[in-house]
């Protein structure tokens, strides 16, 4: 039986054993990761540290659609609506109970966590495909609620949101709301991964792989199923309310099924059920477009340029990529970005002996 | 080296030389194993589990590719022609059928849709007829009018059995068809497996965790450990080896020991 | 050193039926002001243009990113984005044109003390506000009920889709019909894609409306028309500025015959004007040939950008620095103003300090399709007659305090 | 080799009549039986006699029609089957169900969700809480399943690439951390060969002897049914047609004929001295 | 109640639920053959539309050879979308197919706004008689004849399915592509021949409802109203396919009555559905004639 551990594993105690990070290098290297983009002001323009923001929270919202589609199985073309949920819900909490954001934040999340409760409910009975259609109402529903609730939302119009604000400490610009996302996006990764090695992680994947014999495990299938539904929502909401203080603007337009799909996309890209593949993958859909765009400015006034009306089209462009890098993805690497990243390390792991 | 070798090729209806299979492009499962089935024999092929009997039959059948495994080296012949490397529904029309481990029934389907699918390469008149004659091997099959997937475990073996029927294939590939059976069914699924080969002449490749029975309707039978062949040859040699008695099976002359009082020590002895 | 100016347009989204001819219109504009002009004091206008696909965060998150890049102006787009940066853009003093004709950008000062309306004193747009426009059409569809002499009360009813853009216009034209005698009916959703809208129709047809304001744009308006055809629903629909034109003729044929709508040009394309030569002179910009059929909003684009065009050049007058205030102040440079060079296409524009509503006077036209509209292109249709813009009338509507921001 | 257990200890369970119906399939008609504390308690029979329906009924899968089924005294006919496991009842499966995906190591962990408290919200912060503390607590005992079971070296692979085999044995594994006072095997001998199957018995009789457990077992093979069981009970057609010692239920000719067919080569295996 | 017109928006309903269902239909297919949730089906009906009204407009081609070629056109495109994209993919995980589709959807979606511009374009007038009076309705006669393919579509599905041996080689492939394999069934002929079927039949409904109200890319939004259509049916059932289609067609319309004349909230005619959608699956989590998951240990 060829093992895949790592070499130079000498774990000795079950507590390390248990680790997140199996190896000492991968444990470096996330602090690395996290000190530079903690140093990022220093070297990044406000429009890169901008997308650095986007990653992160479209990020936190990914990894709870990945709870939900990657983890428990559960396919979810809503996420858009309830990654709005949050933001609205913070908005409101701040101007309507003029709660500091900072509470606001996390406030969101619960609520919107409760929302998805609801809306999972019916996950307790539907499978597969079925479900996933569900939500797909629950996305347009929703969708109908923002557009219609004045009070809550602002209606159509959308509402305007303050920035976050700390003992005096106002994060209104790229620079400072940085480290506000990095916190929340530790915070929120640490938590998953958590969640992931403990009983309720392992009774949600229990469930995907043979929910039948999970019950005779003791595994509480409504529950787990619904539960799901919760965390996926908690996180999205939490995103969401990131969203909205960075945004400073809030409109049910933003919320739609391209976006749900986004979603899916960057779950799928990064690699299902993985906690890093959602952050790369939504690493991959924030970039992506800019690259179109960078391509298409380079081409601009050229030949091909004008033959393809580039300049004006540019917004197909860009969805004709992201479209075309879905299915790119999925036929070149069906696992997502992080399987890549493990194939890359297994294979210098083991070289020059590939077999 | 070994017997299998020996045998002519030309009698040879398939012949595996020397194949190499990973899964996942890291896994390698097999290693340089070569077998011969001879035109309308049957072969059994032995060995513990994990030692690669299934992955030599989906090598065969081409059904590999659909796991992620891959034939690297050597070839398989069928009929003198190459068919490694070929998709597992040409394979099937050439007429090699394979039984799948586990039973694999369509469960959302019927008896009756089942067995018409396995009929599914033929275009002939006569699948009513041969249906008929399934049932005639499994009547109880006949009385199961609802959706395959509510059948017991030895239902559905039968119905995977019979499937393989319709097909009228010149080489079955029978992964484990005893398992599951309760002792009367396992004798008449033998007992069916020998009339196949006698009356309609299909020559069949038998991986059998019942080395008894297996090597009772074998002619000849081969040994695998960790991908390769160890042991060869025919049925009535294999059966009075003294490891293969002692390892498959279990008894020593007419003795059989009791599994109570096999306790705390661990006899195993490998080849390689 | 170039003058960095925004363009938020809509080529993708629901609106980009009407929102590619008049970005075409900007940017032409600009581009031909650059060549010809040498751009603005001698600085060229780099514009940035950006398709949010009329989404309004899209828009909010671009103008971020251009507040950065510090441009001086915008030209801008639809109702739900230019509302939601009213904010921004007065704390950041960009002045912005859009192409939002709400009402509520008009409060310049902020006094009309209406509930939700802001002071927008940056906010500015070519042409007659969306509710002003529909109070014209009002008050001449009273008139054709009286000279038609039909019995009883007419019927009102608004129509369109749950967006800021249509409900912009909705309870001022509703006030105003109550007042002028219309019965007020409960309005007609459709969304503002194309679809099939029979059932909207059939109920129309039931509830016996006679005068219907189409608020969407052409592209689901026309499949209102042609499914109110079908239904033989016999009703005098009034077109938003947006909802009708051209390509929205052809598009929808006969059933767009008899459309009354305001166009906010004194001319439409390939009518005879003093300023018609520099409109095709722009249009040439991105039409070589010169062959190409302009839409009403091209020409209401380049209107637009040489309001903004002439503002920064006031700005810039006397060594003075384009600056966003300095902009702001060039609009109110100027009475009864027509950007120089555009006699007889644009319609003068008069913006105070206190109120941003540029015109009152709307000028309303009906649209005329005789016959089969499906072959041949726009232009072609025009030159046979079989697509005709056919002036109806101008209404000048007093400029009523109560009336702004509304 | 009959048992040591006497009557006079209350069975840890008893099934009263029970029915099962699928439409118009009768799966189980007015089947009764005891399985005393301590035993290894066989079901035979033929196939689509209803044994794994039994085994479903018991393991909350199936609610039988009518009848009823005891537990260690209590009624648990209408018990859920999540809340089984926290009776005491585990079980393998017939045809493998593992959790395909996870770790060796993680499918044995799911077996004691029963017995973990920490939940999600204190399983996220999981350096706060307890929650490190009672997993490597677990860990610990899963690891001597590993050790017993002898599944050491693939603790860290995934489930769904070990061979049929080594599943059948993670899936013992699973059922044993679950601590269950009654252990349902549904054909845990199925597709082994004559070396493994010693291996799984001998687990068997450790789990019987050893860990305590009673074993309620259904098995094809004769060799293994009449070597390890106490008791055997015979299903033909959903009905109980014999109960007894294995020696008694193998001599009753109906059984024979039923199950076995006449006395031929197949039996003769059984019939063969058996050196104790 | 206004009787008559609840009579027409029923009527009306019916008349565009058969569309529906024709959509809904070739849905069903795709996911009996292969599990898939086919997310560009909407994108089929556009790509079907707009190359009939290339041809009807650009080339002046007559109707039936327009349509003709049309048809043709899906049959090559379903298969090479199939052996381009989806062949790749066969094996893995349903999601990711189901992903890929949506990546589908919007490279086409985008694609077509691309070629064809964002303006709605009409059809050139294509039968004499425009319209029919059907019990006080005035309905197009596309529509009408739309009706009768319907049946007939609908007929051939569900011949196919039951009796025919390719049918059962699809259903076998959904169920589970290595034993369709291993009985000789080819998994890619499979899915190609779903795919090309699917597209054939979403384009004849993409030209009728491109008569009836110009081609535009909201035609794509047939794609979603086809969700709660099959949702209703039950994913896998083609007759269920066809009546969730009218369900939802005279749904719609009825929700527009009761929007109109007493909610006045603008909204029902769209969202009714989603919400039905929902209620249903609370009741029946198969849909209507969906099949129940076979669920033995
Ligand atoms: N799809 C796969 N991916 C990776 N490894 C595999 C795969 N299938 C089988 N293997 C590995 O290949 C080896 C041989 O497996 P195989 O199923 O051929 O054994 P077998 O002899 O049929 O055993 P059994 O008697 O248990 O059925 C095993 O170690 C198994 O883990
Ligand atoms: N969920 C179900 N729905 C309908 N029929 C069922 C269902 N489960 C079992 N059956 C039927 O009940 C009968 C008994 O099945 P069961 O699986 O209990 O047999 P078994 O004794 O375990 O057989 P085997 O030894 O072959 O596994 C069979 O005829 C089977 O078809
Ligand atoms: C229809 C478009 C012209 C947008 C419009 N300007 C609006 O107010 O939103
Ligand atoms: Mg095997
Ligand atoms: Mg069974």
């Amino acid at each position: 039986m060829p093992s895949l551990a790592p070499a130079g594993d000498y774990r000795s105690s079950y507590r390390e054993d248990m680790t997140i990070f199996l190896t000492r290098n991968s444990r470096i290297g996330l602090l690395i990761g996290i000190v530079l983009v903690a140093c990022a002001p220093l070297a990044l323009g406000r429009y890169e540290l901008g997308l650095l923001i986007n990653i992160g929270f479209l990020g936190i919202a990914a990894l709870g659609l990945n709870i939900l589609v990657g983890f428990t199985g559960q396919i979810s073309i809503g996420h858009a609506a309830f990654f709005g949920f949050g933001a609205f819900m913070s908005a409101w909490l701040h101007e309507r109970w003029h709660i500091p954001v900072v509470f606001c934040i996390p406030l969101a999340g619960i609520a919107t966590a409760l929302i998805g409760l609801v809306f999972g409910a019916p996950a307790a009975r539907l499978k597969g495909l079925y479900l996933a259609i569900a939500t797909l109402a629950a996305q347009f529903i929703l969708e109908d609620f923002f557009a219609r609730a004045q009070w809550f939302t602002g209606g159509v119009a959308g509402r305007i949101t303050e920035p976050f604000e700390l003992f005096g400490w106002r994060a209104d610009r790229e620079e400072s709301y940085l480290y506000v996302v990095l916190a929340a996006v530790i915070v929120m990764y640490a938590f998953a991964a958590n969640l992931m090695r403990t009983r309720d992680g392992r009774a949600l994947v229990a469930v995907r792989d043979h929910y039948l014999s999970a019950e005779v495990m003791g595994v509480n299938l409504a529950y787990y199923r619904t539960l799901s539904f919760g965390i996926a929502s908690f996180y999205a909401g939490v995103g969401g309310a990131l969203y909205a203080h960075y945004l400073l603007f809030v409109s049910v337009e933003a919320f739609n099924i391209l976006f749900s799909i986004q979603f899916l996309g960057m779950v799928i890209i990064g690699g299902l059920g993985s906690i890093m593949g959602s952050l790369m993958g939504a690493a991959f859909m924030v970039l992506l477009p800019e690259v179109v765009q960078v391509g298409a400015d380079a081409l601009a006034g050229g030949a091909i340029d004008r033959a393809l009306k580039l300049g004006s089209s540019i917004s197909f462009l860009r969805e004709m990529a992201v479209g075309l890098a879905i299915i790119l993805f999925l036929i070149f690497e069906p696992n997502g970005i992080v399987h890549r990243w493990q194939l890359i390390k297994a294979y210098w792991k083991l070289y020059p002996y590939s077999h | 080296m070994s017997a299998a070798l020996q045998m002519t090729a030309s009698s040879a209806l398939l012949e595996v030389n020397n194949i190499e299979v990973v899964y996942n492009d890291v896994i390698l499962v097999l290693r340089g194993l070569s077998l011969s089935v001879p035109q309308g024999k049957i072969v059994a092929l032995l060995g513990a589990n994990g030692a690669g009997k299934s992955t030599t039959l989906k090598a065969i059948s081409g059904l590999l590719k659909t796991e992620e495994g891959a034939v690297t080296r050597g070839e398989i012949r069928f009929g003198g022609d190459r068919i490694d490397g070929i998709d597992p529904h040409v394979i099937v029309r050439r007429g090699i059928f394979q039984v799948m481990e586990g039973r694999r029934i369509i469960s959302d389907m019927t008896c009756l849709e089942n067995l018409r699918l396995g009929a599914f390469i033929r275009s002939d008149k006569e699948v009513t007829r041969d249906i008929e004659m399934v049932y005639s091997y499994f009547p109880r099959l006949k009385e199961r009018t609802g959706l395959a997937g509510y059948l017991s475990g030895g239902e559905q073996q039968m119905l995977a059995i019979g499937r393989a029927l319709m097909a009228r294939p010149k080489l079955i590939l029978m992964d484990e068809p005893s398992m599951g059976l309760s002792p009367l069914l396992v004798k008449e699924v033998f007992g069916i497996i020998r009339k196949l080969n006698e009356d309609l002449g299909i020559t069949i490749l038998l991986v059998e965790q019942n080395a008894r029975m297996a090597l009772s309707v074998a002619s000849y039978g081969y040994v695998m450990e960790q991908g390769k062949v160890v042991l060869d040859g025919t049925a009535e040699a294999l059966a009075s080896n003294e490891d293969v008695k002692e390892f498959y099976l279990g008894g020593h002359g007419a003795e059989r020991k009791s599994f109570r009082n096999l306790k705390s020590y661990k006899r195993r002895k490998r080849w390689l | 050193q170039p003058i960095p100016l925004g363009h938020l347009m809509d080529l993708s989204g629901g609106t980009s039926d009407v929102g590619t001819p008049f970005a075409q219109g900007v940017n032409d504009t600009f581009a031909w002001v650059n060549k010809t002009r040498n751009g603005v004091a001698g600085r060229s206008v780099n514009v940035l243009a950006h398709d949010y696909g009329y989404q309004a965060p899209r828009a909010v998150s671009q103008y971020q990113a251009w507040s950065r890049d510090r441009v001086v102006g915008i030209m801008g787009w639809g109702t739900a984005d230019t509302e939601a940066l009213v904010r921004f853009v007065t704390r950041d003093r960009i002045p912005y044109v859009s192409g939002s004709y709400s009402a509520a950008l008009t409060d310049a000062a902020g006094k009309s003390g209406r509930q939700g309306v802001e002071a927008t004193p940056y906010n500015f747009f070519y042409g007659p506000s969306y509710s002003d426009a529909l109070r014209a059409m009002l008050q001449w569809a009273a008139d054709d009920w009286k000279a038609k002499g039909k019995p009883g009360r007419p019927k009102y009813v608004h129509m369109g889709a749950n967006h800021p853009y249509p409900n912009s216009p909705k309870a001022a034209g509703e006030a105003l019909a109550q007042e002028l005698g219309f019965d007020v009916l409960s309005p007609v959703t459709f969304a503002l894609t194309p679809g099939d809208y029979t059932a909207q129709c059939l109920t129309l047809k039931n509830q016996g409306a006679n005068y219907a304001y189409l608020g969407n744009t052409a592209g689901s308006n026309i499949s209102v028309l042609r499914a109110c055809q079908t239904a033989g629903v016999d009703v005098q629909f009034l077109g938003n500025v947006w909802g009708m034109d051209e390509n929205a003729m052809k598009a929808a044929g006969t059933a767009a015959d008899g459309v009354v709508f305001p166009v906010r040009t004194a001319a439409v394309w390939g009518a005879q004007a003093p300023g018609m030569a520099n409109v095709q002179a722009i249009s040439r910009i991105s039409d070589a040939a010169g062959t190409a059929y302009r839409p009403v909003h091209y020409v209401a684009g380049i209107c637009s950008a040489m309001l903004m065009v002439e503002a920064m050049e006031t700005a810039a007058a006397n060594g003075g620095q384009v600056t966003g205030e300095r902009i702001r102040d060039g609009f109110y440079a100027r009475k009864d103003w027509i950007p120089k060079g555009f006699e007889g296409v644009c319609v003068p524009s008069t913006f105070t300090a206190n109120d941003h509503r540029g015109q009152l006077n709307v000028t309303l036209y009906r649209s005329r399709v005789a016959g089969d509209t499906s072959q041949g292109s726009v232009k072609d249709l025009v030159a046979a007659g079989t697509i005709k813009l056919e002036p109806v009338t101008t209404v000048a509507l007093p400029r009523k305090a109560e009336w702004l921001g509304w | 080799m009959a048992a040591d257990t006497g009557t006079a200890v209350a069975p840890i369970l008893a099934a009263e009549h029970v029915s099962l119906r699928f439409g118009g399939v009768r799966a189980l008609t007015e089947v009764s039986f005891e399985v005393r504390r301590g035993e290894v308690f066989s079901i035979i029979g033929p196939n689509g006699a209803g044994k794994t329906s039994m085994v479903n009924c018991i393991s909350g899968r199936y609610r039988p029609t009518e009848g009823r089924i005891r537990f260690d005294g209590a009624d648990i006919t209408r018990v859920p089957t999540r809340k089984r496991a926290a009776v005491g009842i585990g079980r393998t499966f017939q045809n493998l169900a593992l959790f395909g995906h996870m770790t060796v190591l993680d499918n044995i962990m799911v077996g004691r969700h029963h017995l973990l408290k920490h939940g999600f919200w204190t399983g996220m912060p999981y350096w706060l809480g307890g929650a490190q503390q009672e997993e490597i607590r677990h860990r610990r005992e899963v690891e001597e399943i590993i050790d017993f079971l002898e599944i050491q070296h693939v603790r860290k692979a995934t489930a769904g690439t070990l061979s049929y085999g080594l599943r059948k044995r993670v899936e013992l594994a699973r059922a044993v951390a679950l601590k269950p006072k009654l252990i349902l095997l549904d054909e845990p001998m199925a597709g082994m060969n004559l070396e493994e199957k010693e291996d799984m018995a001998r687990f068997i009789l450790d789990l019987n002897e050893e860990w305590g457990m009673t074993v309620l077992m259904i098995e094809h093979d004769m060799g293994v049914v009449m070597d390890i069981s106490h008791r055997v009970m015979v299903l033909d057609f959903g009905r109980k047609i014999a109960e007894g010692t294995p020696e008694a239920v193998l001599a009753d000719p109906h059984v024979r004929r039923a199950y076995l067919g006449e006395a031929d080569e197949v039996v003769h295996d059984l019939d063969e001295p058996v050196t104790a | 109640m206004d009787w008559s017109l609840l009579l027409q928006l029923t009527l009306n309903g019916l008349i565009v639920g058969a569309l529906y269902g024709v959509v809904a239909m070739s849905f069903v297919l795709i996911y009996k053959a292969s599990q898939v949730v086919n997310f560009a089906q909407g994108e089929f009906l556009l790509v079907g539309a707009w190359v009939c009204w290339w041809m009807l407009t650009e080339w002046q081609l007559p109707f039936w050879a327009g349509f003709l070629f049309t048809l043709a056109f899906m049959t090559l495109f379903g298969i090479i979308l199939q052996v381009v994209v989806l062949r790749p993919l066969i094996g893995e995980p349903v999601i990711s197919v189901i992903m890929a589709t949506i990546g589908l959807g919007i490279f086409f979606q985008a694609l077509m706004k691309w070629i064809f511009g964002v303006f709605a374009k009409p059809f050139p007038p294509i039968f004499t008689t425009e319209r029919i009076n059907l019990l006080g309705l005035e309905v197009q006669t596309v529509y009408l004849l739309s009706l009768g393919i319907s049946v007939l579509i609908m007929a051939g599905f569900a011949w196919f399915f039951t009796a025919s041996k390719h049918g059962l080689a699809m259903r076998a492939t959904a169920f589970d592509q290595q034993v369709a394999q291993s009985l000789g069934v080819s998994v890619p002929k499979v899915f190609a021949m779903s795919w090309a079927i699917s597209a054939v039949v979403s384009a004849v409904a993409g030209v009728v409802v491109g008569v009836v109200n110009g081609v535009s890319s909201a035609l794509s939004f047939y794609g979603i109203k086809v969700f709660p259509a099959v949702i209703l049916g039950g994913l896998d059932s083609v007759v269920g396919a066809v009546l969730g289609g009218l369900i939802v067609g005279v749904l719609e319309n009825w929700a527009q009555y009761l929007d109109a004349n007493w909610l006045n909230w603008g909204n029902m005619y769209s969202i009714a559905p989603f919400y039905a959608l929902i209620l249903i699956l609370l009741v029946k989590p198969y849909g209507l004639f969906g099949t129940k998951n076979i669920e033995r240990v």
